[in-house]
């Protein structure tokens, strides 16, 4: 499959209360055409941050993307004029967020919200663009669209409301769809409805989804591949399968180890001692390693490149890299 | 919304009546005997006690609070002690006057500090941003009367650019509708007096605005930067919208909704700044009459005037709350 | 009305207050009789400059011997705005109504004014007797007055009930046309006027509070003439072209002691402090010079003001020595005064009373102030409980010494006005005969005497006549206030 | 015991603070507001000590001297009885804080019992006190205070009063709407689940949690209260001469606008000085104390 | 072991619109008629979607918010009925771990003095002593003793909710509620908290009343475990029980939609269609017809009734009780 989207040496930068955090560091991924890739990693670690920094939607200040080159279709992104990138955002590439909550403006009507984009982007005019809005509710599931059209965000239920930014988001018909916690905030039933949804949409639009989430169960369900990040860094990249099967970070492997299963035993779970480190004040070497139950003495010095392992698999991890801890 | 309004509309009758009550009470505190004061340097004990009698004044306090408020269900404020005219008549006569100050002010301080606010925010840390803020700054610190008399001296007796006080040009006065000069002279296509009521509205409204435009700026820019960081506004930009749009159509209206309440409070401050800006000015409205009402101890009109001026500021609250109701899609009244 | 026509002669008055109102029987303030005296005439009228008496709507009177009954014919064809006739019916309608029974409580000036008159009769259409209880001097002076005595429109009167006082009609030079609350009042040219027929087609009495904010109006031409002119601001209106206009006042400003009881009912004190004040600096500094020291109680143009009367001087080595005569040592008091600005003390009595305070510790006598706003004051004053002395001042009425030196008639003492609760039988006697004589020469000498008495007394210190400040522009020709405050504007061009 | 120690007591950091220390540590950061405490400090100061400071006599008049323009001898020039207007002014910081402090302490004690009460227990004790806080709210504070003046009559003690009186509605809305908010956070229900008695949860566990709100408020009261004080001044209701009062100072010296501007320009340039130094404090503080400016 | 909680027929109706003269116009029905019981020793999970009421539930428990109606039998002790004092008093029997590690810390007290307070409260230590056993459990929940003077706010939530626990240990309770402890950790903190709560279970005896919406969590901890519906409990069992043999058809929705971290397997996926409804005006019959893909017509007129079957296995479901 050709690829669609790449993301090359990606640095945002933060600063905060007189701090810089490296929020993202330096990390390199790239999406195939309709392929569905999972961020996954602990709060703070930079998933957002990256799905902002390709959108060019950083808050400025106090982040600001310092390096690298997002490849899309040809072209790269950080270097297009403001001008160009209104066009590319919500048409090729669009985004749900986490809080179906208060990411609609609530003032004005959800029809609306979501004709705006169709008229900026396919240049209809308002009815064209209402019709045409009524039709995609109507696809999510949304009944009597007609009616809900006219509704204020407050007046839907979390559930509904991120299905109109779903709706709003595949307006377009969007190259690649980058979904941030779209399920984060919703209870499991309806969490299993949205994701139902987004599945189906997927078929349907065929587009490529970048999915950020923490939910290691959402992603087992998603995604094709998946990249784990850890304190602003790619850690592990692999097939989906084989992440969870072999783990070769000790990151991932704890991270699946201690999450609670439904199928598995009563036991103590696993743990990984300590918190995730403050991005402003990284450990030297790898940024694991206060954590890591297999650190040397390396890997408090040097910090381990993200290496190539096998076909489809990179890791970040003196342990993998041949040459040890010591 | 209508069964809002209606229900707002009956909570308006206990706060009026606790107004009422409120400031009768306290103006039965005055030291002063309203019949020694209307009976002037060659009064006797003896005709004052006469008057007091006449008056009803040696009724219990209840009795003459329930008189007052029978009256006052009349529209009858009393008479004032100095003129003998009806407070009621004397206090809309000047109405107006208050009423076009107030407004002009209001709009000044609105038009300028919602857009200076906007600016600000979205010029954050710009010349502009700390120009204006300062300027907020002086404006909350300034007595309304000091800067009322330096305007008065620099842009009228220095610079002779504006008249000095007053509300129109001799005898320029517009044919009377609304008794709002500049509404009148527009409804009357009297352009010479409209031009002379809006140059005669200029200093006092910006000294009464002075503040409020303040506030209002403040208050415009936080609730913008707040605006600014909502996840919505992310969203419309995801969509591909230009900041204008954004700005315009997404974020402004979000951050007017707090502000509109402030906007509403302004205009109680501006009333009640309009005690010293007409002072000042020698504006002929309410404030400068109930001024001269107090030095007078003219009792009846400094009540009929507090209470006046309290309606209107709880009406002006009940409608803003019913602006509000409508800007924001979320308050839902049943 | 869309304006006034360009051709229109207006003269604009700018003046600090609205009046209380404009029904000569309802009013006690300058405001108003500023405004009355331009639209209603009186019987009689002073004469420009002075309280000398001339005809007016009577062309002549005559008095009985004993002084009792007093015949004016009236002048014929008069015609009141309304268009009803003037006529002694008119006349008696307005007497009428301020004496007992019709007087109601309100009407301040009835029985100050009709007090002597038993009753009024019509003679014939243009005869009107007055008889009288009592001879009484001043009593056509009283009938020149502003307040009271202006002749309304009886039929005016009973149309408009309580509101006449905002819709005055009378048979002056000036109709009345509109009152802008506080803000204005206009008068049109009545141009059925009897008298010299008026110059300005309309005069605007415009109401500007405050001083300075008058003056600026003056300056930038807003207005044609104004009154109240602050002494700080007359270095910058003559500056800036503006005429200044210094007009000795009708009045007196005065500290007075409460002489009913201690330490003030001895009379060294009162002249030690009397002696104790240097009031020519005070004049200097704190009038800046408008104003005249006085010698007694009665203004200089007053008849029975007497030039060679010698005020009790400043002498602070003098007080110290009467202090301690009378047993003062670490002697200390209360000033009780007022908060704001009076026409015969345009500083406020506030700063009046810390001057004075300085001047009095120069001779270690301590004091302390308290301070009153002018409606709470009066009470005060009439109680006579609060402080040892006050700050006080009395605007004549009707230009006759009576008026003035009535104040300390002991029969005062009941109403407010004898506020020092002075008491002397000598004075109380002189002042009697004073308003029995008719005979000018004897009335002068009368009170002569009794100012030489009053000096010696020292129930007040008499401080200063302040001067009456007015400014108009250059261009305005024939504007003459009078001593009493009011101006005629018939005869003020431009 | 079993439960072992984890590696993060190693990582955490270990300076010691505490929240008035990260407080301060903000609000130092912040240059105007740092302005506005020193103009404060220095204010205080000038009030604690003006008897020395002041060259002159506040009330001591000098005829002859009188409406001097500034000079040597008289810096900001003398008044129409000749007294010296810095003095004054000195003289007047004093008053002028005193009105600040005081009427903010009068609506601060009885807000916070009104919006305390009212905050904690909701229902009637609510609807009651709030109402009386709106027919309150319905008076432009001027008018309510002239109002009040006019009862109570003149003077600073009354002014005081009156300027306390009116500003209380606002105090207990403030102190209601951040008691009822922080009424939902769990530690208040986790102080009553270990046997906390209400007394003891509003004193311990609310009122300390809603003083950020307070503090800004009161700080930006103190310069309303001035600016009011300074209102009723100008009307001649505030103090009794001769003490010198900036707003007084004003009102009287209006009249010498033309010949001696000095006399009403400084008093005013004192109270925009103080009122705006309160501005700033009370603007850093509320960033310093602002939550969302904590990690 | 006995019962050391008993909940009978709980209801708590939170009124939510009143007219101008205070009349309740209509209330939430946020728990509605609940009955269960808690063993000594054991942990009781419950589980069940947002707003179902779960919060309520425990803090009825603890009485901490007034019941509209139903007993709660503590250690034999009619909590609805305890006079104010003495309930205080029983307060250090029981506590409660809060959600939110954040709001749960009063900002502005040291960690020694949110430890202590429970102890002075109760007047089980002063002084030296207390310092020395604020230390106990402070080292107990595996923070450093040294950290008495320390603020909240400098503690990362994983730590802060060790503070939650150390507050709730301090006067050695016998029942501990703990409500969404580690829904707002990160999931490599979640595991220290859960294992950490474990550990104490079993060396102090405390009983749990652990309540979740991750149902993974929540079978982990749970001996039994308890599922509502819109303030209703509709099934309650013996964990393995529910989880292998779900008799609700809530109950099997709600399993079926956990997403499992396994991508190989393979479960039959029940997708419920619309959204949780209002409590403040439930469905009438059974509250869950409106979604439930196996709805008769009984459900919507007759309530079912909440009834055990010989395993002990709770359920109120039509299908099951014919
Ligand atoms: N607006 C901002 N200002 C300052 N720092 C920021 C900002 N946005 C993000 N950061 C920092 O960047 C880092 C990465 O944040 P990011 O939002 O990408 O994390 P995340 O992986 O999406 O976490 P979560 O799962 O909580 O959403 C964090 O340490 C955060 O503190
Ligand atoms: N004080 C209150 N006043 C009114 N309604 C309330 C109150 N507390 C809770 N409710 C309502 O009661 C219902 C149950 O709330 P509860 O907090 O017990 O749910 P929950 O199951 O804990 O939800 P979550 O998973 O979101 O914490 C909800 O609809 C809630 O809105
Ligand atoms: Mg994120
Ligand atoms: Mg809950
Ligand atoms: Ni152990």
């Amino acid at each position: 499959m050709p690829e669609l989207i790449s993301v090359q040496n990606l640095q945002t930068q933060f600063l905060s209360d007189g701090k810089l955090v490296r929020a993202v560091d330096n990390i390199s991924f790239s999406l195939q055409e309709k392929e569905t890739v999972a961020i996954v990693g602990e709060s703070g670690s930079g998933k957002s941050v990256t799905s902002l920094s390709i959108m060019r939607l950083v808050p400025n200040p106090p982040g600001k993307i310092v390096g690298g080159q997002v490849n899309f279709h040809g072209e790269d992104l950080l270097a297009l004029s403001e001008a160009k990138m209104r066009q590319i955002r919500g048409n090729k590439i669009s985004m749900i967020f986490q809080e179906p909550m208060t990411s609609l403006n609530p003032v004005h009507r959800i029809g609306e919200q979501i004709a705006e984009t169709i008229m900026l982007h396919q240049k209809l005019d308002r009815a064209a663009a209402w019709e045409k809005t009524v039709a995609l509710l109507r696809t999510i599931g949304i009944p009597s669209p007609e009616k809900r059209a006219l509704d204020y965000p407050h007046q839907l239920s979390g559930g509904m409301r991120q299905r109109v930014m779903i709706a709003m988001a595949l307006s377009c018909h969007p190259d690649l769809l980058i979904a941030d916690e779209p399920t984060t905030a919703l209870d499991v039933t309806i969490q299993a409805q949205i994701l139902d949804l987004m599945r189906k949409m997927r078929e349907e639009f065929g587009m490529a989804i970048m999915l950020i989430t923490h939910d290691l169960g959402v992603v087992a369900e998603m995604a094709h591949r998946v990249l784990v990040m850890y304190a602003g860094r790619i850690v592990e990249e692999a097939p989906v399968q084989e992440i969870f099967a072999e783990p070769l970070h000790p990151y991932t492997v704890g991270l699946l180890r201690s999450i609670p299963r439904l199928s598995g035993n009563k036991d103590r779970l696993y743990v990984i001692d300590g918190s995730v480190p403050d991005l402003s004040r990284l450990p030297s070497g790898c940024p694991f390693h206060p954590r890591c139950p297999d650190a040397g003495p390396r890997c408090r010095r040097e910090r381990p490149e993200l290496l190539t392992l096998g076909e489809r698999r990179r890791a970040a991890c003196w342990l993998r890299s041949g040459e040890g801890v010591e | 919304m209508l069964k809002y309004t209606i229900k707002r509309l009956l909570m308006l009758i206990p706060v009026l009546l606790g107004v009422s009550f409120f400031v009768f009470m306290v103006m039965h505190l005055f030291n002063a005997d309203p019949a020694a004061l209307m009976l002037g340097q060659h009064a006797t004990q003896a005709q004052i006690e006469a008057l007091r009698q006449q008056l009803g004044l040696n009724d219990p306090i209840f009795v003459q609070f329930g008189r007052f408020l029978w009256q006052l269900l009349h529209g009858d404020l009393g008479r004032s002690l100095m003129t003998r005219g009806s407070v009621t008549e004397e206090l809309l006569a000047r109405f107006p006057a208050t009423i076009e100050l107030a407004l002009f002010s209001l709009f000044i301080a609105t038009v300028v500090g919602v857009t200076a606010g906007v600016v600000s925010a979205v010029k954050r840390y710009s010349i502009f941003d700390y120009v204006s803020m300062v300027g907020a700054l002086l404006g909350v610190s300034m007595p309304i009367f000091w800067l009322g008399l330096i305007l008065i001296i620099v842009f009228a007796v220095n610079l002779h650019w504006l008249p000095v006080a007053g509300r129109i040009a001799i005898g320029m006065e517009p044919t009377a509708i609304t008794n709002l000069y500049l509404l009148d002279s527009l409804l009357t296509g009297n352009w010479e007096a409209f031009w002379s009521a809006l140059q005669h509205l200029i200093l006092p409204g910006i000294a009464l605005a002075a503040y409020s435009m303040a506030i209002i700026a403040r208050m415009t820019r936080s609730t913008m930067l707040e605006v600014i960081k909502q996840d919505y506004i992310r969203t419309a930009r995801a969509k591909g919208l230009d900041e204008k749009t954004v700005i315009n159509h997404h974020a402004l209206k979000n951050a007017l909704i707090p502000v509109v309440t402030v906007i509403g409070l302004q205009l109680g401050l501006l009333l009640s700044g309009a005690v010293l800006t007409e002072t000042v000015f020698s504006w002929p409205g309410i404030g400068n009459y109930t001024v001269n009402a107090i030095m007078a101890s003219d009792f009846p009109v400094v009540q009929g005037s507090v209470i006046l001026v309290a309606a209107v500021f709880v009406v002006v609250n009940l409608l803003v709350d019913l602006l509000y109701a409508y800007i924001d899609p979320r308050i839902h009244y049943q | 009305g869309l304006g006034f026509a360009a051709s229109q002669k207006i003269l604009v008055y700018a003046k600090g207050a609205d009046p209380r109102g404009l029904d000569p029987a309802y009013v006690d303030d300058g405001e108003s009789g500023k405004i009355i005296v331009n639209i209603y005439d009186n019987l009689v009228r002073y004469k420009p400059g002075g309280t000398d008496i001339q005809p007016c709507l009577a062309t002549s009177w005559t008095q009985s011997p004993d002084g009792l009954v007093w015949t004016f014919k009236l002048r014929k064809g008069v015609k009141f705005h309304d268009g009803t006739p003037f006529n002694a019916a008119a006349v008696k309608f307005n007497v009428d109504r301020q004496l007992p029974p019709n007087a109601t409580d309100d009407m301040p000036y009835a029985s100050f004014t009709f007090e002597p008159v038993k009753k009024v009769d019509v003679i014939d259409n243009y005869t009107v007797r007055f008889t009288l209880k009592h001879p009484y001097a001043p009593f056509l002076a009283n009938l020149a007055m502003c307040m009271a005595a202006p002749i309304v429109s009886p039929t005016a009167v009973k149309k408009y009930g309580a509101d006449y006082n905002q819709h005055p009609v009378g048979t002056g030079a000036f109709k009345f046309e509109k009152w802008d609350k506080d803000q204005q009042i206009v008068l049109s040219r009545n141009a059925n006027y009897w008298g010299k027929k008026p110059f300005a087609d309309k005069v605007i009495f415009k109401t500007t509070k405050e001083n300075s904010v008058r003056a600026s109006e003056m300056i930038t031409g807003a207005i044609d003439m104004m009154d109240g002119v602050d002494p700080n601001d007359v270095k910058k209106l003559e500056s800036s072209g503006v005429k200044v206009l210094k007009k000795p006042g009708m009045n007196i400003n005065y500290m007075g002691f409460l002489t009913h009881k201690k330490p003030f009912n001895d009379v060294r004190v009162r002249r030690a402090i009397s002696m104790a004040i240097n009031r020519a600096e005070l004049v200097k500094y704190l009038y800046q010079g408008y104003a005249e020291v006085a010698n007694g109680p009665l203004p200089s143009f007053i008849p029975g003001y007497d030039p060679k009367l010698k005020p009790l001087g400043y002498n602070p080595t003098e007080a110290k020595k009467l202090l301690a005569e009378a047993g003062y040592k670490d002697f200390s008091f209360t000033f009780i005064t007022y908060s704001n600005p009076r026409p015969y003390n345009p500083v406020n009595g506030v700063k009046l009373a810390e001057a004075v305070q300085a001047e009095l510790l120069k001779i270690g006598v301590k004091t302390n102030i308290k301070v009153y706003p002018w409606t709470e004051y009066k009470p005060v004053l009439f109680k006579g409980e609060e402080g040892d002395a006050f700050f006080y001042g009395w605007i004549g009425d009707n230009g006759d010494a009576d008026n003035f030196l009535s104040l300390l008639d002991s029969s005062q003492i009941e109403t407010t006005l004898n506020s020092a609760k002075y008491k002397n039988p000598k004075v109380d006697e002189l002042l009697r005969k004073g308003t029995l004589v008719s005979n000018e020469k004897e009335r002068v000498k009368i009170y002569q005497d009794l100012q030489k008495i009053l000096v010696e007394e020292a129930p007040w210190v008499f401080i200063s006549h302040a001067t009456d400040l007015y400014a108009y522009r250059p261009n305005v020709k024939g504007f003459n206030p009078h001593p009493t405050g009011v101006t005629w504007l018939e005869g003020t061009t431009k | 015991m079993s439960v072992e120690l984890n590696t993060e007591l190693k990582t955490a950091p270990v300076e010691e603070s505490s929240p008035w220390r990260d407080f301060w540590k903000r609000f130092s950061r912040n240059k105007v507001a740092m302005v506005g405490l020193t103009i404060l400090v220095i204010l205080i100061l000038v009030s604690l000590f003006g008897q020395w400071l002041a060259p002159y006599d506040y009330k001591a008049s000098n005829m002859p001297e009188s409406l001097q323009p500034p000079s040597a001898a008289h810096w900001l020039g003398t008044d129409e009885l000749g007294r010296d207007i810095l003095s004054r002014i000195i003289y007047g910081t004093h008053i002028s804080l005193k009105v600040g402090i005081e009427a903010v302490l009068i609506s601060l004690l009885i807000g916070i019992v009104f919006g305390a009460a009212a905050g904690y227990y909701g229902g009637v004790v609510d609807h009651l006190l709030m109402r009386l806080m709106d027919i309150m709210l319905a008076f432009p504070p001027l008018l309510l205070a002239i109002t009040f003046m006019a009862a109570l009559g003149r003077g600073l003690d009354n002014a005081i009063i009156a300027i306390g009186i009116v500003s209380i509605p606002e105090y207990a809305r403030i102190v209601r709407g951040s008691v009822m908010s922080v009424k939902e956070n769990d530690y208040v229900q986790a102080a009553r689940a270990i046997g906390n008695n209400d007394f003891q949860v509003i004193f311990h566990h609310v009122i300390p949690n809603v003083t950020a709100p307070i503090i800004v408020r009161a700080t930006l009261g103190f310069s309303a209260a001035i600016l009011e004080a300074a209102m009723l001044g100008f009307l001649g209701l505030g103090v009794q001469p001769p003490e010198a009062e900036w707003g007084a100072m004003l009102g009287s010296g209006r009249s010498a606008i033309f010949s001696a501007p000095h006399i009403v320009t400084f008093p005013g340039i004192a109270i925009t000085v103080t009122v705006l130094a309160f501005n700033l404090l009370g603007d850093g503080l509320r960033d310093a104390l602002d939550p969302r400016m904590k990690q | 072991m006995g019962d050391l909680v008993v909940v009978e027929n709980l209801k708590k109706h939170f009124p939510v619109n009143r007219t101008l003269l205070g009349k309740v116009l209509s209330t939430v029905q946020a728990v509605d008629d609940v009955s269960f019981t808690i063993r000594e020793g054991e942990t009781l999970g419950l589980v069940g979607e947002s707003g179902c009421g779960k919060t309520t539930v425990g803090r009825l428990v603890l009485r901490l918010i007034e019941p509209t109606s139903g007993k709660i039998q503590f250690a034999g002790t009619d909590l609805a009925q305890v006079p104010p004092r003495e309930l205080r008093r029983l307060r250090h029997q029981m506590q409660i771990i809060f959600q939110d590690p954040y709001s749960s810390l009063n900002p502005r007290m040291t960690v020694g003095q949110i430890v202590a307070e429970p102890l002075i409260r109760h007047g089980l230590a002063r002084g030296a002593e207390c310092r020395a056993k604020v230390a106990d459990i402070l080292a107990m929940v595996g923070l450093d003793p040294s950290y008495v003077r320390r603020y909240p706010h400098e503690f990362s939530g994983g730590q802060r909710q060790r503070i939650g626990i150390a507050r709730a240990l301090a006067t050695r309770p016998r029942l501990i509620i703990c409500d969404e402890p580690v829904s707002a950790l990160d999931v490599s903190i979640q595991s220290q908290v859960l294992n950490l709560l474990k550990d104490l279970q079993q060396e102090f005896g405390l009983t749990y009343l652990f309540i979740a919406h991750g149902l993974n969590v929540v079978k982990h901890v749970s001996d039994r475990v308890g599922v509502m519906y819109l303030g209703k409990m509709v099934e309650l069992a013996d964990g393995d029980e529910l989880y292998n043999h779900p008799l609700h058809p809530y109950t099997q929705a709600l399993l079926s939609a956990i997403p499992e971290p396994d991508p190989t397997a393979k479960r039959e996926r029940i997708i419920l269609t619309g959204d949780v409804p209002s409590p403040i005006n439930p469905p009438s019959g059974c509250r869950f017809h409106t979604r439930c893909p196996k709805v008769m017509d009984i459900c919507k007129r007759q309530e079912p009734v909440f009834q055990a079957d010989q395993s002990n296995h709770w359920v109120a479901c039509h299908l099951i009780h014919k």
